[in-house]
């Protein structure tokens, strides 16, 4: 789906979003009644300083005015990798979008990522990934790690690297394998309206607590982080 | 006897062939009396430089230009020296050679000690030269051993940086020497600088009979800082607009130094240098050796060593040997070359190193390998074959880098006589017998290394490689780099092989297998008789010498890094960026 | 014989051992109270990866990651020191668990900081997509543990720099402790080469590779509040001083940190170089800043850098 | 990957009252070793992990010689490599047993 596929799914009354060379930002409101705030970044822009810091200055102007759901959008490239973003703190200006992603969910704005694009690596983690529920659509592609570039590091052939992933959805690119990891929480349909999808996640919005690892585990595609995990939080916890 | 025969007789066949004009410089006098020239060599430069001079203002002459200066100063068949040391490149003038049109220079004979660059092999693959005879080939080793192969090259021989100096002046002296300098003035001096290295050396063999010398320098500047080589010898300058290249090829990174390069370091300077008492030696560039010069002043300072051993090297500035330096061990240091990034620290430590009126480094390879041959006690380097006999190579057959200095520098110099401490001891080791007077001292001959070398290649062999090569190339001499008769010790990490107590060649053979740790060669050792051996101390482990293998820890090296090096020259040294982490 | 070499009290060998050089267990040993570490799932239990034996790759018992709590100064501390020789001190599944599990006790507690030693390329290929979500998953715990109050403190100074996800890690951070051979950025130098041409970034000229993500710029940005110099004593002032001076996380600190940054790209943005940065902030000789010394530089950066203290 | 195992009688027990230490790391050319003291004091065994396939011969002859060296009764060796030379496996069985034998380090 495109991003006015997207968004005329979802917003059949309208919104008003704007994709600005790939920084999407602007609100919404349900047919609920819901406000929803907007952002996002589209048309496989790659995430860097100049797009992280609007999509991190628009969410922190909302906050205290709005009260509504976030929604982020993703289509994105990977981080952008120049000298330029690295020179300036790429690293701290994706922390930073990410970390007010985070604090808005914890403070009563929960955080809906949708994945209908790809993404990768830095800039998935600063968007998707940093909010409490990230949906993927049909045809999403995501890639933490290319199989070529995997083939390179690894001198492994593409017929080997394909094959170990049929066993395995640790490692090889695609929105079911990050499912299985528990990355992604549901698939929606694009068959039927994503308003009415985005309606019943909200009315049924998991809890803020981060259950990833416990999804992970239950789908098979992690079954030791959940574990490992707890028995740290055990042990650290008997250290009181 | 006819005219023909007699020029034959004076000139060599190949100057014969390739001096087509030197016929036309003998004067004959048809059924009359017979006059011959005497200095076809010096009209033939003349009209090389005539040649030449249409490009030039005075000697100057453009970049742009050096194609076409090469052009009308070369011709087919000539010896050529393209300045290729194993450091300092005559880069410009490799490009500009490469570019020549085939017509008018082709098959060259190319005499020179480094094929360092890629150009430098191009020559060949473009037809411009036919013929080479080199001494080293370090980053090309592999390139030059498929060529050599395929037929691409014409082999003279591989040789050793001395040997093939010493040919310049008898049977391969240059017709035309690129060379590389610092800076000229517009007369024609040349400073050098630093890496000075081979260029007096071509530069004497070319001018002197009647070669022509190209220079390309950095900068044309009114007045060079010293001069190090007088302009009567140079006939053209090109100035480069960029410096030449200069290959960092003696830093070794103290980060990368493994507890087994120290074990070996701590059980050479216990079991060699300190009983011996070596003061003048060389080192490899391995490292081991850098370990060793790390050690110094911190294992070598507790056993109470500082001034009585390595005090006076044939070395090049190795940056690993700053903490030594400066903590007062190092007397005086004679150079090769030089070393990127040294040039600050060297010229702030005059004491230490030669230097020219200006303040920098004065090298010279020639001289630097002859005090390494005759006025070292010791050489000390890693390989990367050693065989029963204890031959050592650093050729596979894949690989030929060439020889360098390390054969000249570890070799016993038969025509030594002024005797020394360590000299006379290595002596009487390895002939009690004879009565004293009458006996030849030796130098120490030290293969240093850890049993297995980079992806767990073993370091002993039982057949050299390089005699699979010598096979496949058709050569008469394998390339050995170091004869096992001259090989006086071996260290690894399992222990000291003192081969000058052996007596027989059986004994030599387990001695060797006796230090070969988890290698074949070692595993296959006849245990009683390396028992036999280690009592009688030929074989001593580190507990023999009192080092406790679990006390080789890099905190006993003086400099754990690059910046600390930075830090003990007190800001002087100045490492190339491929060196640096901040 | 000889002196035995190591009769060296412990402060002398904290002192005098390079953070960089030394191991992940070692650098816990050193930068806590003398005898105070425990670990939690240590090497004994063997809780390896379940993914490296797919690509016939050797395990390591901790997984290149050490975490337990210990003491510093007297005061409790959690810990978590990444190995950076192992797999270039990547996250995988296991790796990730163990500094998540780490962080939300963290949070359940409130009041005992995490000090993080990170030595990492980033995300760990063979297990890219449990590496990646771990990394979220660190971010995440990381921000609750501060909105819960714990202090969680980033030292970086190791072999592998802090690169990928790790950087969106320490960005995360209360404060980070910087020296001058660690390095943080999320693309690596190759990654830059091969994505965008050897001329706008060469990743062998490691001056330039320093320059743009070294320690020195990082602190002189405010990137980091500290710098330390390059040893385990040091690292261990630095944490010392962090946690004394780390105020609590709010909302007015993610403010904060929008205008600080916002500032900085338009101060910088368009800068080519560091050098041109640390010139436009009033450096004299900016080149000669990674010549020098830990004291001189310090002295400089507490004159000029900037900080990033109640703003991250 | 290989595995190897190897069993061994030991002279006498290994010093010490530390139950446990680790040394090295996983890293190409380096080797972690994990030493526990739970076997009876005579015995000893060697659990070995490499990255390096067909040097069970030399891996044997490191192991023999160690064993008669260092006498590590009661102690179980596992062992991690990425291919580290035989010097780099003596040295660090080497410390391993320096370091289950001191009080702590």
């Amino acid at each position: 789906m495109t991003l006015d596929d997207v968004l005329a799914s979802l917003f059949p009354d309208g919104h008003d979003v704007r994709n600005d060379e790939g920084v999407v930002l602007g609100s919404a409101v349900l047919r609920s009644g819901t406000g929803m705030l907007v952002v996002g970044i589209a048309d496989r822009t790659a995430l860097g300083i100049d797009e992280a810091i609007r999509l991190s200055g628009y969410v922190l102007e909302s906050v205290g005015r709005d009260t509504g759901p976030i929604l982020v959008l993703v289509d994105s490239d990977s981080q952008r990798m120049s000298k330029r973003d690295e020179l300036l703190g790429l690293n701290e200006f994706l922390a930073h979008l990410a970390k007010v992603l985070i604090h808005a969910d914890m403070n009563g704005r929960a955080t809906i990522g949708l994945l209908y694009g790809h993404s990768a690596a830095g800039a998935l983690l600063a968007t998707g990934l940093a909010t409490r529920v990230l949906v993927g659509l049909p045809g999403a592609d995501p890639a933490v790690m290319d199989l070529p570039s995997m083939a390179k590091v690894t001198k492994l052939s593409m017929e080997a690297l394909e094959e170990k992933a049929k066993s395995t959805p640790v490692f090889a690119p695609g929105l079911s394998n990050l499912a299985r990891m528990g990355a992604v929480h549901m698939t929606w349909s694009s068959a039927v309206s994503l308003a009415g999808q985005m309606e019943a996640l909200l009315a049924d919005m998991p809890a803020v607590q981060d259950k990833r690892d416990a999804l992970g585990k239950e789908r098979g595609g992690r079954v030791k982080a959940v574990d490992i995990a707890e028995r740290v939080r055990d042990l650290a916890l008997q250290t009181r | 006897m006819s005219v023909i025969e007699k020029t034959a007789a004076v000139v060599t066949p190949s100057e014969a062939r390739q001096s087509a004009d030197a016929a036309a410089q003998i004067e004959r006098r048809e059924g009359a009396k017979v006059m011959t020239s005497w200095q076809t060599g010096r009209a033939a430069r003349d009209a090389r430089i005539a040649a030449g001079a249409g490009l030039a203002h005075g000697k100057i002459v453009e970049a742009k230009d050096a194609t076409r200066l090469l052009e009308a100063v070369i011709r087919p068949g000539d010896r050529v020296c393209l300045e290729g040391d194993n450091q300092k490149q005559a880069d410009l003038l490799s490009r500009a050679l490469l570019a020549v049109d085939l017509s008018r220079v082709k098959d060259l004979h190319m005499v020179q000690s480094g094929v360092v660059l890629p150009e430098h092999l191009d020559l060949f693959d473009r037809g411009v030269a036919k013929r080479l005879d080199y001494a080293y080939s370090g980053p090309q080793s592999a390139r030059i051993a498929r060529m050599l192969f395929g037929g691409k090259i014409e082999l003279g021989a591989v040789h050793t940086y001395l040997e093939l100096f010493a040919r310049y002046f008898i049977d391969l002296t240059p017709h035309v020497a690129l060379i590389a300098a610092v800076s000229a003035d517009r007369e024609g001096n040349l400073y050098t600088g630093p890496n000075t290295e081979d260029t007096p050396t071509v530069v004497e063999a070319t001018a002197f009979k009647d070669g022509v010398v190209i220079a390309q320098v950095n900068e044309i500047v009114e007045k060079v800082p010293r001069v190090d080589i007088p302009a009567d010898r140079v006939q053209f300058i090109v100035e480069s607009d960029k410096p030449f290249f200069v290959e960092p090829l003696f830093t070794r990174d103290p980060a990368a130094i493994t507890e087994g390069q120290i074990l070996t370091a701590m059980l050479a300077i216990k079991g060699i240098y300190a009983p011996y008492g070596v003061q003048r030696l060389n080192h490899g560039i391995g490292f081991s050796t850098a370990a060793i010069e790390l050690l110094l002043p911190t294992f070598g300072e507790r056993l109470g060593l500082k001034g009585l051993i390595a005090t006076h090297f044939a070395l090049n500035p190795h940056p690993a040997l700053i903490p030594a330096i400066e903590s007062g061990w190092v007397r005086q240091i004679h150079s090769f070359g030089s070393e990127v990034g040294m040039d600050e620290y060297i010229r702030a430590r005059s004491d230490v190193y030669f230097t020219g009126p200006d303040g920098s480094l004065r090298s010279n390879r020639a001289f630097c390998q002859t005090a390494g041959l005759y006025a070292c006690d010791m050489f000390i380097g890693s390989t990367l074959q050693i065989d029963l006999q204890g031959n050592s190579s650093t050729v596979t057959t894949s690989r030929i880098a060439g020889f360098g200095g390390a054969p000249n520098m570890g070799a016993d110099a038969r025509g030594r006589r002024h005797p020394s401490e360590p000299w006379l001891k290595a002596g009487a080791e390895a002939d009690p017998d004879s009565p004293a007077p009458l006996r030849r001292g030796r130098k120490l001959v030290v293969q240093i290394g850890e049993t297995f070398g980079d992806k767990n290649v073993p370091l002993f062999v039982e057949k050299l490689e390089a005699i699979e090569l010598a096979e496949k190339l058709k050569l008469e001499l394998a390339p050995v780099m170091i004869y096992g008769d001259d090989v006086t010790h071996i260290v690894t990490e399992e222990g000291l092989a003192n081969l000058l107590l052996c007596r027989t060649a059986q004994e030599r053979e387990q001695a060797i297998r006796g230090v070969a740790g988890y290698t074949d060669v070692g595993r296959r050792r006849d245990r009683n008789m390396v028992a036999c051996l280690r009592e009688r101390g030929v074989i001593r482990r580190p507990e023999d010498l009192g080092i406790n293998p679990l006390d080789a820890d890099r905190s006993l090296l003086a400099a754990r890094s690059i910046k600390d090096l930075v830090r003990w020259s007190g800001g002087l040294y100045s490492p190339p960026s491929k060196f640096r982490n901040w | 014989m000889i002196a035995p070499l190591k009769d060296i009290i412990p402060a002398e060998r904290a002192r005098s051992t390079s953070f960089n050089e030394a191991s992940a267990r070692t650098r816990l040993e050193l930068l806590l109270d003398a005898g105070s570490f425990v670990e939690f799932i240590g090497p004994e239990q063997r809780e390896v990866s379940p993914h490296l034996r797919i690509f016939d790759l050797p395990e390591q018992f901790d997984d290149g990651i050490v975490v337990g709590h210990g003491r510093l100064d007297g005061s409790p501390v959690f810990v978590a020191a990444q190995e950076g020789r192992f797999m270039g001190g990547a996250f995988g599944e296991v790796h990730g668990a163990k500094l998540t599990g780490l962080l939300r006790a963290a949070r359940e507690i409130g009041s005992i900081p995490v000090l993080i030693l990170f030595d990492t390329g980033g995300v760990r290929l063979q297990e890219a997509n449990a590496g990646e979500l771990a990394i979220a998953e660190i971010m995440r715990a990381v921000m609750e543990a501060r909105i819960a109050g714990a202090k969680v403190i980033g030292l970086i100074g190791g072999r592998s720099g802090c690169y990928g996800g790790g950087g969106l890690i320490a960005g995360c951070c209360s404060a980070l402790a910087v020296s001058e051979p660690g390095r943080i950025a999320v693309s690596g130098p190759e990654v830059i080469e091969t994505n965008r041409g050897v001329e706008e970034f060469d990743s062998r000229d490691r001056a330039l590779v320093w320059r743009t993500m070294g320690g020195k710029h990082r602190r002189l940005l405010g990137a980091a509040d500290v710098f330390a110099d390059d040893t385990v004593q040091d690292f261990r002032e630095a944490a010392l001083e962090l946690l004394s001076l780390v105020g609590p996380f709010g909302l007015d600190g993610l403010r904060a940190e929008q205008a600080r940054l916002a500032d900085r790209l338009r101060s910088f943005g368009g800068c080519e170089d560091a050098v041109d940065i640390w010139t436009a902030e009033g450096i004299a000789h900016a080149e000669r800043v990674p010549e020098l010394s830990a004291d001189l530089f310090i002295a400089l950066a507490n004159r000029i850098g900037r900080t990033s203290r109640d703003a991250r | 990957m290989e595995d190897l195992n190897f069993q061994h009688r030991a002279r006498a027990r290994a010093g010490g009252t530390r139950q446990s230490a680790i040394v090295g790391v996983v890293a190409s050319g380096n080797l972690e070793v994990l030493v526990e003291r739970s076997l009876p004091d005579a015995d000893c065994a060697l659990e070995i992990k490499t990255a390096a396939v067909g040097f069970g011969e030399v891996w044997s002859a490191v192991i023999d010689d160690f064993v008669e060296r260092y006498s590590p009764g009661g102690l179980k060796f596992s062992i991690n490599d990425g291919g580290a030379r035989p010097d780099t496996v003596s040295l660090r069985l080497a410390q391993a047993v320096r370091l289950i034998e001191g009080n702590g380090q």
